[in-house]
């Protein structure tokens, strides 16, 4: 049975309590499965904190194929076993994925803000819709999980869009499958959609397809996805009212904790933001502005 | 969460003098790429307590607030790294305000790096700072307190690289701040010149009292999708172990020329690499990149360093320079 | 063996003209570190007849014999390797009577790289191998071979480094053997300066018709044990994927300065490495360490060319100093 | 049952007429097996050709560790499986020995000159004496199946000296006592000797104690190891009289076929021999000369 599967949904959301918490530790593979093109990796980590849904780790096997470690959502955990949802793209991704049982990796974490949950729930709480294009669903099953742990999981309303590429890609969906699973199991109502643009799975379409036809006034949404995915978004968004919008970012880190200042990212308001430290996790407003749709 | 043994990295064989600062072992952070507010931040107030560190550096101050560049300033590179951060920060006030009063509480000496786009800059930086100090650092501060002039990043675009380049400019920076700066005085260098060792020997005739080096070498990226260059400042600065021996070399060439001490760095991530920059010539050595993947690797290589002399029979003293000498 | 389509790597898309050379593709060998007629004494003659190479560069040649440096010579380095070869070789004597006839049998154009220790050397390495080509060599040898000064070796302790860090020394050497050479005429540069880009202006103004760069940057290795050099020459050169973001921006530099074609090299090991080298500058690159691994790499290399560039719709001349340009 | 044993010493040896004939081909792990703490590792290199004793290879995995391959001599060849013997001192060795089977490799040989078995085996033939230090030992299996299937093989007479610095290291000598076995069983007489620094077999001794207790005037020795073992061979061996010795070098490597020049070693008469190309294997009297002993 795959490691995501068929578990109580037992993680307790640390909120955004987590800062000044974080740790580096020394753990190893406890479990690695392909999903089609992404792949599920475990890691067991001994001492490692509650993460938050949206917070991240830097991971880097021993000996590591790269001089930097790499940014990871966490995407799932049971105590000390912390899962990710991974893409191999390049030579790190490439060496996780390629690791097997009992493989040594540093982890450090849990990193920055997460999404945050208080004032994703707060009332009058309608609906809460999580977008994700690719790899970009990997914080989902954590973030469910923290809603089925959350006091007002029963009643709760969600909604999941994923985009996926093809269906191969698609894989990658069934851990944010079974955490919907466990969500509704507690009694919330939950749905997911998917689209895939090759059409593999359904007819070719893309994630902002199904959001223009699902979202309602106000909708509460939680966005991880490519940069293109995520500006799309907001722009489909824009067209209903009333919508809140949480994105969460990604770009080159070598530090993950405010140290290099390598992470910034542009702001509507011509600021830069450390994606580790201010982030990942930004309100639409601030990254995209409220100005007029070009 | 574990941390190198205290009682090691502490110990009385460790210990060195960078002019008037005493350091309880000879690794220290490189300028910009350890935020140890930041890291109290994100694993808890412990660092600040016992920091790793033999002395603190914080990221070059500018005289005024600054964004840096535009991203992406960042990307992995072959055994390496480059940034383009472009001097990113608060500026003199804010610093003077915010971090500093925090920064003196740390058990550890702290270096103190400026960054200006003039000479007049560089002192008008050291001025602030010294009223500063002398207002709330008490009395002996200068025991305490550093000042590096970073007269060597490659990624603005005026000001501090051009000085850095040339001997009459060093000269003429180097000994404006010495007359405003009573303290440990050190000149940082580039690399990314013909002879080091030549703007290293300015430097120390116009009053530095430590060489620090080497800043970055000057790289650039091309971005694989449109082949335009990569980082938002078009070239930027490569770190990490592939520039290594091209530091190495810098401070074999830098400690035959001078006299003062001189700080070792580029490309450390063990305490072989550190012991091959004591070998060379540094009496202190610096972590830069290598630490953003262990923010507590300033110990743990003070530690190794203990261990290693230990087996080897040698004292730092021994150790230090000992390149130049023919084998016994 | 596996050997490298011809018809893809011959493929018209990538033939460029250097001067009065016509290459196959724009993919070569650095100077030291491909000898074609070593490769066909071990691997058979096969490579000779297709070399993998758009025009062969054998070692450089030095006026007398040279043994070149003690061992040890060559060391891994992260991404990298150092070496201290120091220039050995047969001398100009041994090459004309013994490779050169070989080598004129090439399907391919010969570079010749020579190096002096002043600037006389120079102009009798040039001279020698002139007389030596225009008897042997057939009339319209000069649309077959060219010259490069190497004016770069780190690793001999007189003469060319010299030379090559002074645009007044290289403007001597290159007007000097000018006078002597009718055929292509390319300087290559090292890359341990403060601004490469003026020594190539120098260069070019003196009647270089091409520039080639990086040599490799200066840098030196400790031993392990006894913490003394670990080079029999104490500093060696430091070249590989390490230096790659160094030696583009100094290829790009030099675009930005100078008319004259650039030889791009400096880490390359792969097509997108060489499309790197394109977009900064570079009309041919070079393949030098990556080369030990494979030596069939540079063939492999423009195959990889031709296909990155029909997947892209573009051509060789787009993709030439197309970083410089603004994104369309 | 491991791959070194029990196998016919059906290896026919090319002489020293491999020239010309080297490649460069993708592989891959066929076995890897522990031996103490050095590893016997099979690849199986299609098209390979016919190895001679004392020639080497440049082995690096894909993807590598290391910028550069690495050097190791050809410890035993049966048609397209050729193995080695590794000792893990730093990372390249250290991939290797950690490769998986099936794990892909680039193999680049047969390189060098290897033993010359024609003057090894000249007449008037009295012994052949082989000269091991630690992972030294490692020509000596290809070495001995090549006698075994020489002309002369049923009536040859050899004795194997191995010094190592434990049992542990000394478990790599397995593969050569294997060859001596085949050897043996085709009629020749063949011992092996085995030395230990700590004394962890037998009394703490080195090779060349074992060395100067059995040689003979008339011997042909063939040795390998490191450095300070090989001077110490030379001298001792120089007591007796009419010994012929040669010795197998190492050097730090990167190309491993006369392009770079890196590999020089320094004869007895001060010029620079390339290891690569001109050896691996040199004759005593060219390496240390003919003077008088210090
Ligand atoms: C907060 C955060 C959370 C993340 N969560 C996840 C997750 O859950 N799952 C996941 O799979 N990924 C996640 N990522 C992304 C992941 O960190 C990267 O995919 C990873 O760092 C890639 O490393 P690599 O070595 O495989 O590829 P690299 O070779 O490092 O490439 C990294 C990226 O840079 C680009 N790049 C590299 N060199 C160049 C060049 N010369 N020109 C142009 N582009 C270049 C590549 O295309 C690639 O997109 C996250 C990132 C962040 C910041
Ligand atoms: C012809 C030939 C045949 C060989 N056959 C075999 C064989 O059959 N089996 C086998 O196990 N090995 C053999 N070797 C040796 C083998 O090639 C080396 O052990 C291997 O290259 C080591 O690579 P590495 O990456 O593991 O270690 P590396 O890190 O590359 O170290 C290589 C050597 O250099 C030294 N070194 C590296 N850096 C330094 C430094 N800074 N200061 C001092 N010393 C340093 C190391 O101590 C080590 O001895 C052979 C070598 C040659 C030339
Ligand atoms: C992201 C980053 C930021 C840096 N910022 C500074 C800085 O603010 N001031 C400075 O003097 N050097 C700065 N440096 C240079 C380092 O202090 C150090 O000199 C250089 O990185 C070489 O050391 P390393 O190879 O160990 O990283 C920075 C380096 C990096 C990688
Ligand atoms: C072992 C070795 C020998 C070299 N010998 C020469 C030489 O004889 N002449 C020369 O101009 N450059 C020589 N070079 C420099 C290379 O031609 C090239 O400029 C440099 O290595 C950078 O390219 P790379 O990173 O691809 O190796 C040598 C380089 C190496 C590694
Ligand atoms: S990754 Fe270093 S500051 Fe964000
Ligand atoms: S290893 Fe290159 S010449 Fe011997």
């Amino acid at each position: 049975m795959p490691r995501y599967e068929n578990r109580e949904s037992g993680h307790e959301c640390p909120g955004r309590g987590s800062r000044g918490k974080a740790v580096r530790v020394f753990g190893w593979v406890a479990g690695s499965e392909r999903l089609g093109s992404l792949s599920w990796l475990t890691i067991h980590a001994p001492g490692f904190p509650a993460a938050g849904p949206g917070q991240f780790v830097l991971l880097q096997p021993e000996p590591p194929a790269c001089f930097l470690p790499r940014a990871f959502s966490v995407a799932g955990q049971r105590g000390e076993e912390i899962s990710f949802l991974i893409s191999p793209v390049g030579p790190g991704t490439k060496q996780l994925t390629n690791l097997r049982e009992h493989d040594p990796v540093w982890i450090t974490g849990p990193l920055g803000n997460g999404f945050d949950m208080d004032t994703l729930l707060a009332p009058p709480m309608r609906r809460a819709v999580l977008v994700g294009g690719g790899v970009g669903a990997a914080p989902f099953p954590l973030l469910l999980d923290c809603l089925a742990t959350s006091a007002s999981g029963p009643d709760l309303d969600v909604l999941v869009l994923l985009g996926f590429r093809n269906s191969s890609q698609a894989e990658g969906g069934q851990p944010v499958r079974a955490a919907a699973a466990r969500l509704a199991a507690g009694g919330a109502s939950c749905r997911i959609e998917i689209a895939t643009e090759d059409g593999s799975i359904g007819k070719a379409r893309l994630v902002t397809d199904l959001l223009a036809a699902e979202q309602r006034q106000g909708d509460r949404l939680a966005v991880c996805g490519p940069q293109a995915m995520c500006e799309a978004v907001w722009q489909t968004a824009r067209e209903a009212s009333g919508l809140s919008c949480w994105f969460s970012l990604e770009a080159n880190m070598a530090c993950g904790v405010g140290s290099c200042h390598g992470c910034a990212s542009l702001r509507a308001d011509g600021s830069l933001a450390l994606v580790c430290r201010d982030g990942p996790v930004f309100t639409g407003e601030s990254l995209y502005g409220v100005g007029e749709q070009e | 969460m574990t941390f190198p043994m205290q009682s090691q990295h502490s110990s009385p064989d460790l210990i060195v003098h960078l002019g008037p600062l005493t350091l309880a072992h000879p690794v220290i952070n490189a300028s910009g790429t350890m935020e140890i507010l930041e890291l109290a931040d994100v694993f808890g107030e412990d660092v600040l307590k016992s920091p790793p560190v033999g002395a603190y550096v914080p990221k070059t101050i500018t005289l005024k607030p600054r964004q840096g560049n535009l991203p992406p300033r960042i990307l992995e590179t072959p055994a390496g790294m480059i940034n383009a951060i472009g001097l990113s920060g608060g500026g003199l006030e804010a610093f003077v305000g915010g971090s500093l009063p925090r920064l003196l509480t740390l058990s550890c000496p702290l270096i103190l790096s400026i960054g200006g786009f003039s000479p007049r800059e560089y002192v008008e930086l050291a001025a602030g700072l010294r009223q500063a100090l002398q207002a709330g650092a008490g009395d002996g501060w200068t025991q305490r307190v550093g000042l590096e002039l970073n007269v060597s990043c490659p990624n603005v675009h005026s000001g501090c690289l051009l000085i850095g380049a040339d001997p009459g400019e060093i000269e003429g920076v180097v000994s404006a701040v010495r007359r405003e700066w009573p303290g440990l005085l050190i000149t940082k260098l580039t690399p990314n010149v013909t002879d080091i060792a030549s703007i290293a020997a300015a430097a120390a005739g116009a009053g530095a009292d430590a060489i620090s080096a080497v800043n970055t070498f000057k790289g650039m990226v091309i971005d694989r999708r449109s082949l335009r260059p990569f980082l938002g400042n078009v070239t930027g600065g490569l770190s990490g172990p592939a520039i290594k021996p091209l530091a190495l070399r810098a401070i074999f060439e830098i400690f035959a020329r001078v006299e003062v001490p001189v700080i070792g760095m580029g490309g450390i991530r063990s305490a072989e690499d550190a012991l091959d920059f004591l070998a060379c010539g540094a009496t202190v050595v610096a972590v830069g990149s290598a630490g953003f993947t262990d923010p507590w690797l300033t110990g743990r290589i003070a530690s190794g360093l203990a261990t290693s002399l230990s087996e080897r029979g040698l004292t730092l003293r021994d150790v230090v320079g000992i390149a130049h000498r023919r084998e016994a």
